[in-house]
């Protein structure tokens, strides 16, 4: 699905968050959002989502402009968001329809890609941090969603975990072709998994620089090409500070 | 890589595990058989030491028996109606009509209250009236139940549903607006229309808020049963209490006292037993 | 409290007042007690008694002095050895009687047969119900009783909920104005009397204010007696009821002759605590001829009136 | 590095941009304004609908004015007795001990609820007890209160101070119970003592439950007037509703009750106003 | 304050989280833990403060052995965890007593060193995931406390915020010598921090290895020694996986 913002700006309380927001994502396409702290890329993806609709400009999901809900957009918060009277395998059918065999084998593929296997009967309670993280990763996975919207997936995992994760999420990406827009704090897994990175800077936060990273998937994460990008990114990042 | 771990967790759920996990149940369950007689235990210290108080205190005459007469003479009391086969009907019709309400008043407030906290145009319309009608005492809608409704059952069930409404409103309704914004985004992601969002984040979401309305609500329940069977009743506790009052009989009226408090707390302790049951989940602090 | 005074003498006299006692209303509306009392130094406390237990709660809590009860409701209290003793008849009223709608068809107390009726149970109403159907050979279990509180009662019986009522004045009297309902059947000697009781403590302690007490009730006695008009006018202003009402309740309905206890009161009382006792109301071991003894006191009065 | 970004930050919170924070209060009381006249407004239409509907069927016949007088009778009942000056006497006199004893019962619930919230031995101990007095209903109490304190004010503001514990006492326990084992984590850690802890962490984190327990036990407090002021009374509202009954006079009753509803819905109204307030960091949804 | 743990395991309803865990710190050096997710490093941490008492072994702080909480110690949680009903000053003052002035001070001083200068008004659920954490990092430093047990305190920081709030933390360790155990699934953020590491591993989770960070700071991070300390490291989180 193909999907655009327009002008796309956020007030709190006649604060400005993020102004003026231009954006054209084609169908299939993998975003990276990276910028500093409170600069509004939560806020973004909340727009994006339809959660939020008190944002300025236009956003076009497929060629429809609206602030409904997009229920063919699948979500992962900053917070793992579980519903703590809800198991872990109850947590992850949560978003799924059908009968209840077929959710729950579904589900159990998903937690067994993320590790979590053998876990399905905790409570949220019960998981570390990393683990809760994992949970609503394959919350988000399991509905197949058309459009993806991830907001720091994978900061609480240690780097092999993480990098099973990405790898995971090519997996979906490549089975659906959905379109994915994602909130990293980690330049490395951008410039593995995203066709453009586009840098965010300031308070309120506006669009700094977009990069394109032109390789064939999957990647290799120690090839020249993107280290010498994510020097570039770095540069920009920090010299804007300067 | 991936298979490697994934072994390593799978183990995690071995047949031993499994073992172990339900040792670990049988313990628990164990535990609170013990901690069960124990609660009980403790908890009958104080009403304890007050009988027994109020016993001595009565034969040595410190409290005239006219006034409140002796624990034992209240017993008697008690026996007695169980032996003329009275005090069942007292009880079961009592019961039987506080359940009644407390199903209805529930009901009616949980579609009620959900209704209100979650659209604002429901809680301008209609939130001000129940809460005006929430301070009107008991007593003053006896004559009129007995006009609408007549002197059957029905005004009597409606009547306790009247005070098990209030409560159980007020908790669902606060409840409803303390649900955590973050799990209804959730929700609203994964496409659930209202109701579902009801269903699967808001009440259980509530859930504490809503099984405390209900205790209190039950509570109210029981305490509405006079006003109920002032309403042409020849039966039940409501009815035992105002005829004890009406003949100046202290054992009636305290052995209805007595019966109250101990139905009411059977009543309550399976409520507090299903509320123990369905918050497990919550991450509260082990007392 | 009042009786601590080593001396006899209380700081504090604490009498109820009630609308079925029209003479207390009137005593207290005069001012006669606390004028009576005022040169010995002694306070009157008025409290409100909404009926007849309300004021043998009082009394047994030790919060009023003397309180005003109906006859039968004495001697419940009796039998639950509420330390009381009745002093003086403040009327003999004819405050319940048999009711039933225009055109319902019962005539009789035979005709209730099988019909549901409205009362107290426990009040007077209740016993004058089952007296009057003792008097015809039948009891309780030969109607279908709908306990109701006295107000609540009337009104089923013009919403049609009951086919009678053992009715109270002042509701009685309301609904006989307002609602057509009929007095099918009347008889002042099965009402039980109004009572005024006073703690035995008090009486024992302070025998001669308890014939004050007495002589300033006989004050407004006779003042009712001779003002009937005027008495009704200040019932129906004090107890927001109706001239009307206030007029049937009181010209109508109470006789003031008698006010010292004595044999006819006994009898009353007997019979009352007989009926009682027959309903399972009074138990079984309980001697109502000695409790009637017990309960009624004509000494006082005996020395003031005559 | 770290200044520049400083200098950033503290342009943000330049006086320019204090200017627009107060512009944007400015603007949310005016609103608030505005919806105050619209939440009366909408408040009122059932209850006004309600209340013309009835006058008509009064005018019609239908409803025997004996039993159900018409709305205006009910007003002109209300305006005699503001004439007479009875009115603010009852009014006042009852306003008065709902508001002694609220004060009392939720004082008593605070501290016996956080007792038992928090200590496991104290609610095994004293809670079984409070749960069954919480079933026995406010006439029960009557004699007994007459005969412990007599008929003065104290019986009556202890019978409203007993209504208002219980829904105060549950919605507390319930609350510290629920209270997010995080947060008390937090405080722990800062080495909180346990009375710092109840009420630093304790407390906020459990108003919403214990406010909602507050508006239970006030309108508990308005139900349990009647049976205070059936203690020998001779002024207040519970007074003139139960003395309409026996006088036979429903102007006098459903004056009473709407008495009742007014004053009580206003008292709520200010509970309900400090509960706005203060649970306006709830991360809750906007309806 | 010098920490040792002897023989520290936790077992949850049957399910051991984290076995037999040996560890000596001396007062003032910085210790990193690493682990996959779930392997007990949350655990443990919870251990040494005193929050969870029920592990077995023995903890000693400072030469006492004690089940107790340590108010001697801050903790900066895995969640910011803070107080919802206070807002960004008072949830930082939160653990400071004496005059309310002196505590604002202190307070602001610390925001203005986590970049949130100007937003001491604004209430939890107007923060950003990032500015949530930066709170709970003030909130924990501000006390200069003797013994900081961290929880991935920068995990949700992009790397800009990340480096300076790192530079931040070893100032508060200059000044008060603190003894610090910080969990991070940063290698490089380990690197640049801590004496030594310790890495967890497993499930339940045990020590595998520990690694000594043998470098004066303030170090660089671009060092060879680091980048080869860094390779030893995955290395041993990886391989240990195969
Ligand atoms: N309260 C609890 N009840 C039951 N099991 C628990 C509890 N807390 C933690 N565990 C289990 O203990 C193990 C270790 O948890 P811990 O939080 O220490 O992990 P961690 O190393 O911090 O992981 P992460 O990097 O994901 O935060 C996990 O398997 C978890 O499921
Ligand atoms: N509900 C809200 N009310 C007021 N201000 C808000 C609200 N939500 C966000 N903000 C403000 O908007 C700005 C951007 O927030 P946002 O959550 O989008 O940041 P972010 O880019 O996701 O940062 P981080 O990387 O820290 O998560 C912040 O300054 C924050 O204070
Ligand atoms: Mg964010
Ligand atoms: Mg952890």
């Amino acid at each position: 699905m193909s999907l655009a913002l327009r002008d796309v700006s956020r007030t709190f309380n006649g604060t400005t968050a993020v102004r003026g927001v231009n954006l054209e994502v084609e169908p299939g396409e993998i975003i990276g959002l990276l910028g500093t702290s409170g600069c509004g890329k939560s806020t973004l993806l909340r727009a994006i989502s339809g959660l939020d609709s008190e944002y300025d400009g236009e956003i076009e999901i497929n060629g429809n402009v609206s602030r409904q809900i997009q229920d063919t957009a699948s979500f992962i918060f900053q917070e793992p968001r579980l519903l703590p009277w809800l198991n872990v395998l109850d947590n992850v059918t949560f978003g799924l329809t059908g009968k209840r065999k077929d959710k729950e084998n579904r589900a159990i593929d998903y937690l067994e890609s993320v590790g979590l296997r053998g876990k399905e009967s905790l409570y949220p309670r019960e998981l570390s941090g990393g683990m809760a993280q994992r949970v609503a990763i394959a919350r988000a996975l399991v509905t197949s969603p058309e459009i993806l919207l991830l907001d720091e997936p994978f900061s609480a995992l240690d780097a092999f975990t993480k990098m099973q994760l990405q790898d995971l999420l090519l997996d979906v990406w490549k089975k659906y072709q959905s379109t994915i827009v994602m909130v990293t704090h980690d330049i490395d897994e951008a410039m593995y998994l995203c066709d453009r990175v586009v840098i965010l800077k300031g308070q309120p936060g506006e669009v700094e620089r977009e990069i394109r990273v032109d390789q064939e998937r999957p990647r290799d994460r120690g090839s020249e090409y993107l280290a010498h990008l994510k020097s570039e990114i770095l540069e920009c990042l920090d010299l804007n500070k300067k | 890589m991936a298979e490697q771990q994934n072994s390593t967790v799978s183990g995690y759920a071995s047949p031993a595990q499994i073992d172990i996990k339900q040792k670990g149940k049988q313990d628990s369950s164990k535990k609170n058989k013990g901690s069960l007689l124990q609660t009980v235990l403790y908890g009958s210290i104080i009403p304890v030491a007050l009988i027994v108080l109020w016993e001595l205190l009565s034969r040595a005459g410190v409290v005239p028996s006219n006034q409140l007469p002796a624990p034992t003479t209240i017993l008697e009391k008690i026996i007695s109606l169980g032996q003329d086969g009275s005090l069942w009907g007292h009880i079961w019709i009592t019961t039987y009509r506080v359940f009644a309400g407390f199903i209805i008043g529930t009901v009616a407030a949980i579609v009620l209250g959900a209704v209100v906290g979650f659209y604002k145009k429901a809680e301008q319309l209609f939130d001000p009236m129940i809460q005006a009608f929430r301070s009107i005492p008991s007593l003053a809608w006896v004559p009129l139940f007995i006009l609408w409704m007549g002197i059957g059952e029905t005004s009597k069930v409606v009547m306790i549903a009247v005070g098990v409404f209030f409560p159980v409103y007020l908790n669902i309704v606060s409840g409803i607006l303390g649900v955590d914004r973050k799990l209804i985004e959730v929700g609203k992601m994964y496409g659930l229309n209202t109701f579902q969002l009801v269903k699967r984040i808001i009440l259980p979401a509530s859930l504490p808020s809503f099984l405390v309305g209900m205790r209190s609500g039950l509570g109210l329940g029981w305490m509405f049963v006079v006003a109920a069977e002032l309403m042409g009743a020849s039966q039940g506790l409501g009815f035992l209490l105002v005829f004890g009052q009406n003949m100046s009989s202290p054992e009636t009226i305290l052995a209805s006292i007595i019966l109250f408090a101990i139905i009411g707390k059977l009543s309550d302790w399976v409520l507090k037993q299903v509320e123990v049951r369905s918050l497990h989940w919550q991450d509260r602090l082990e007392k | 409290s009042s009786d601590s005074e080593a001396e006899g003498k209380p700081s504090k006299i604490r009498l109820d007042y009630a609308y079925y006692s029209p003479t207390s209303i009137v005593l207290k509306e005069f001012g006669w007690a606390e004028e009576a009392f005022e040169e010995e130094g002694i306070e009157v406390e008025w409290t409100l008694s909404q009926g007849s237990n309300k004021a043998i709660e009082y009394l047994n809590s030790d919060s009023v002095d003397f309180g005003s009860t109906a006859g039968a409701a004495a001697l419940i209290a009796e039998s639950n050895d509420v330390p009381l003793e009745n002093v003086y008849v403040y009327s003999q009223p004819e405050w319940t009687a048999l009711v039933t709608n225009e055109g319902s068809g019962i005539e009789s107390i035979e005709d209730l047969k099988g019909k549901k009726v409205a009362a107290t149970l426990g009040t007077d109403p209740y016993i004058f119900l089952v007296r009057a159907l003792d008097s015809v050979g039948m009891t309780i279990n030969d109607i279908e009783l709908v306990n109701l509180q006295h107000a609540d009662g009337g009104n089923a019986l013009v919403n049609g909920d009951v086919d009678a009522w053992a009715g109270l004045d002042p509701h009685m009297a309301k609904h006989e104005l307002e609602s057509g309902t009929e007095l099918f059947f009347r008889d002042i000697d099965l009402n039980t009397y109004g009572f005024l009781n006073v703690r035995e403590e008090f009486a024992e302690n302070n025998p001669e204010y308890v014939e004050k007490v007495i002589e300033v009730y006989e004050k407004a006695r006779k003042w009712v007696l001779e003002n009937p008009d005027e008495a009704a006018e200040l019932l129906a202003e004090e107890a927001d009821i109706s001239t009307e009402v206030a007029n049937i309740q009181l010209v109508e309905r109470t006789i003031l002759d008698n006010p010292v206890p004595g044999d006819a009161h006994v009898e009353a009382i007997k019979a009352a605590g007989d009926v009682l006792q027959q309903a399972g109301d009074l138990e079984e071991d309980d001697d109502v001829e000695a409790l009637t003894n017990e309960l009624i006191n004509p000494e006082y009065a005996e020395s003031v009136i005559e």
